[in-house]
């Protein structure tokens, strides 16, 4: 990208998705590793190794959430180790990826 | 009885449903549609059994409370032999099945009332209260089967403790049948002239709101038409006879040991004939994680569930009839 | 005709969710909201005009349906033609557009048929047969016209065969068509008896809902104001023009055709001079993807609706009364 | 005054949604179900107090627009002064809640509707305008509050003008005061056959539609219990004593200043006393983004809002008995 | 990133939007690939080659679903050849990126 | 990857989370630079400067709105110099990283 440091910052961008029953436990989490920022996207569905999930069965009740945070390397770090222990119980996924951050709004991460 | 007793606005708007979902039509309802209207049929169904409670002897509900109880435990474990020894159904997948027929069908049912009350039968009051209670002993139950089939497939026992206790828990703080036994609560205790205010609501209108619901139901039955085939024949037509043996026990003690009259007996055989597809397939879901939920929510909506509604039902009632030498 | 036969609570909430958008109110009423009400009133019309038709005699529905035919296949020809003619309106944004104004509006017919309950006028049942026809020529004429306007443009035939069938299908499985259809014939054989179990629900609080529903159009009808522009004054003017010429039509045939009372000229007056938002507009999207949706959009909800049901109703009753002489 | 008179089915439903969420029940309502009952009850109520108007004398209603005026802006400084002299709230948090308590609780007001309804009790037509009006002073005093806290704080005046302009705007443009208030037209000018069409929907089913938003009420309400700790025992007491002020006010001016009946006397103390949870939460969160939301919705919904419900109104309805000499 | 592999795997994410009506068509061929977790994301709305799309729109009746899969590369490139001549019939888009799998949750990929 | 360039186009990946009340804003803008494809996710909850934002929280009505657009590096540069004036008005969050469309929909970028 031929854009300047001053417009864009390197960070990492976690993604996870998990069964939204378990939502406010990640945030919990979340929030004790410290992280100011967060996006929640919910209902979803999926499949995965415990089967598929699907928002629009009203009769299983099961639906998943995703979960998105902007954050810089540090903090990716510490978010991921505070994650671990817990991440068998959530099930799911966890990705982590490289982005650039766009300075400009207020700094929520 | 006439071929015009089927012609329940309700029932007919069931086939609608389904015949919608098996011409492919886009005809979709909300999905919030579809929680909406059952959070509505259960008070409604709720504080109308409590205010007929209300006027009646609850000494003389006991019996139902035990009827309820024999059904909730008798009829898994008949659903389960059936199923493991004629079926030869692997153990989890029979437990998770078996569950749903010891509980109830609230829409079945309601179709059942809606039948009665479009043909002019009476009936007895305490026939709500056994569909309040069934749910919670089918779950314990199929906890219990799948701890047996568990055992007696040599695995470990994977149950961890928590979710045990988590289910039991989930077992009498399911929302829907804390709405029933609320709306129950709450329709025994108002006054008559407080019922009055919101009679309209509830009682009124309540018929032509089960014909949404039913709408929604046949299309939701519908769509697993489709998976008949995964399904296999066995337990298509075990989705048809396991309703037909309930029915024969419901029957049984509807006439001789509550004495109930015609249209009690059919609404205890409906409950005995019916199976769960609301508080059941998401506690099996969740206690039974290797069964595969298509094979039971298959059977309790594409089978069980069309066959009371359709041919069920005014069978049961014949059945009543009959019985009472009528 | 005083200015008190205005003031029907349906047409006030619809000013209500227009006034709302103007001034730039968060009124905003949830999506689901309106796809349930949308299904509770074709069902609400449905089982009445299912009813209504079981009591009268079938054979005298035949001149409705030849009447629905001819303004399905007639007013989209005539309105293909001024558009391209007089409007200078591209080839397929025409027969998008046109395919519209030979469809019908449940809405603005149930606009009417408060306008007339409100000041106590009967009509015939046959009208709701038609709206209920009239949905599908439009789709069929809407793809014809596209492959004119494509064969005259030049250009390949590229629409696919599979996607006409599918459209051909889609005419006639459609949702809400399939449920205005399923009432129907639910309301023409269920019992009175039964019938009376269901009216509270779909027949006493229709009006009331109807204002709802009412008052979400006029959001609607709003949101579009703002694209007057993008559309043009000679679109805007059409969406004005072609219901009167509709309407036209729809009290000559209305009243020497079909020999109906005064109510029943009004209604399919309603039908000829409204234009479809509900089954046509996907139907034209899928078809004739090259036609921009926010003109037919704009014309039918932002104009034809709101015209027709301030103005052209009450417009359309004076008529209908003129015809017959009162 | 009885037990039996708690005993209101719109009380008990609030107190099984509460109940439901203390024992952690999986029971949830579709969010969207809330949004459309309040659209609803707001309707409903606007009707029937628009209709009530019209056949009252509307000179005779000053007096309850300068009441409603008084309350919203007196009482949101009566508080703010006790949460900063007594309370040492931080300034800014003290705006954003005072300013919830100057206007009132479309649902508590409701469910005092139906209390005195259960027990038989008559009303004038006027609260019902004070109902409308309250919300806008109160959010316009919180912009007072809040820009005379920044000053008194030093900080610079941060708040932009725009956003202001937007913030009175949206007082008078807010969805439900537009509900409110143009429904309450439209009852006043619709002719009573009309409104006997519309009646069923919006006043007959009305005391039971309102059963469901109290359950769902109470489950809010319940959700905030766990929230007691995060705001303080002061916080609390104060979502317990401000009500008591405001119902002190209420008696006074509704009894000696309107001279109102028994019931009427009633209804101006629950406005008083009632706090607001619909326009004013959204409209402090954009005006104090510096206050915590978690403050002023627990008070409102965790704290005053069942206190009013469960025990404020028969106490407010005692008191206008005791004030009527009764 | 400074965390070690026994902590992250490189894997591939695929992330496709496609017409709601489409989805069904969209999952039976990724099973049919072998994919063994994604995730759903609808209604959602958007802008494409073939106009506008709203959910908030209830006369078009046209939405979008967003479906996200993780998977390792190999996968990945079986995935794209299996979707690729199809993706001309189903429109929207199809994007890959990089990623790091967390390790901790069940595979399913 | 070892897909070659016939299938594979490299190009940037933006996502914008902002109120769902400047949604509208925000699209004209992408507008105003020449997008021509974008998908939106809405309601989202989250975390931010501003605190919490919840779709099931009833009475604060406080939505996100996650908006995802895949372009060429060239078009990237030109959204986000058109987007960075207002940034700080729409609060949120903009994250730019990398990604490769597969060649096959039509072309909407
Ligand atoms: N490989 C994957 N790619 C995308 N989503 C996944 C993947 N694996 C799991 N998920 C999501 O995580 C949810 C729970 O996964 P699980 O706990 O494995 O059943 C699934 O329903 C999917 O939505
Ligand atoms: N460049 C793009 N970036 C993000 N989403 C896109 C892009 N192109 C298409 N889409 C999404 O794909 C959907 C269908 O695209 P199309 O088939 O091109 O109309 C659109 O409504 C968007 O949601
Ligand atoms: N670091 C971050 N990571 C993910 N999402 C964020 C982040 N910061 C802000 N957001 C999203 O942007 C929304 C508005 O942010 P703000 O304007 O900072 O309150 C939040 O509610 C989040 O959904
Ligand atoms: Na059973
Ligand atoms: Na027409
Ligand atoms: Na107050």
């Amino acid at each position: 990208m031929m854009l300047r440091p001053e417009i864009l910052i390197s960070m990492k961008r976690i993604e996870i998705v998990i069964e939204e029953e378990e939502l406010d436990n990640l945030i919990e989490l979340l929030r004790s590793a410290d992280v100011r920022g967060y996006t929640v996207i919910k209902p979803a569905g999926g499949l995965g190794s415990r089967g598929e999930r699907k928002p629009d069965e009203p009769f299983l009740k099961e639906d998943n959430a995703v979960v998105i945070l902007a954050c810089e390397e540090k903090q990716a770090e510490r978010v991921i180790m505070t994650l671990r222990p817990k991440l068998k119980d959530f099930g799911g996924m966890c990705l982590v990826s490289d982005c650039q951050w766009v300075i400009g709004p207020a700094v929520s991460y | 009885m006439s071929v015009s007793s089927l012609l329940v606005p309700a029932i007919l708007f069931f086939a609608l449903g389904m015949f919608a979902c098996v011409i492919k039509s886009d005809l979709k309802f909300p999905p919030d549609m579809h929680k909406m209207i059952v959070i509505y049929l259960l008070i409604g169904i709720g504080l109308h059994g409590g205010k007929a409670l209300s006027s009646s002897n609850m000494g003389d509900a006991l019996p139902a409370v035990w009827a309820a109880l024999a059904f909730g435990i008798g009829l898994p474990i008949i659903a389960y032999i059936i199923l493991r020894v004629i079926g030869k159904i692997d153990p989890l997948n029979a437990a998770a099945i078996s569950a749903h027929y010891g509980s109830v069908s609230a829409g079945t049912y309601m179709t059942a009332v809606a039948f009665l009350g479009g043909i002019g039968v009476t009936y007895e009051a305490y026939p709500v209260i056994m569909l309040a209670i069934m749910e919670s002993p089918a779950i314990m139950i199929g906890l219990v089967l799948a701890g047996y089939s568990r055992k007696i497939m040599g695995g470990a026992q994977k149950q961890d403790k928590g979710m045990y206790k988590h289910l039991l828990l989930e077992a009498f703080t399911n929302g829907s049948i804390l709405l029933l036994f609320g709306s129950m609560a709450i329709g025994a205790v108002v006054s008559d002239t407080s019922y009055k205010k919101i009679e309209p609501f509830f009682e009124t209108i309540f018929m032509g709101a089960l014909c949404i619901f039913l709408a929604d139901m046949g299309m939701e039955a519908g769509k697993r038409l489709s998976e008949f085939k995964t399904v296999g024949v066995f337990l298509v037509g075990f989705g048809i006879v396991m309703p037909l043996i309930g029915a024969f026990f419901g029957l049984l003690l509807g006439h001789y040991y509550l004495g109930y009259s015609v249209g009690g007996v059919t609404l205890v055989t409906v409950l005995a004939a019916s199976c769960s597809y609301i508080a059941v397939p998401p506690a099996m879901r969740l206690a039974i994680p290797e069964a595969n939920p298509s094979f039971y929510l298959t059977l309790s909506l594409g089978c069980t569930f069309p066959f009371n509604v359709v041919i069920g039902i005014p069978s049961y009632y014949a059945a009543a009839q009959y019985l009472a030498g009528q």
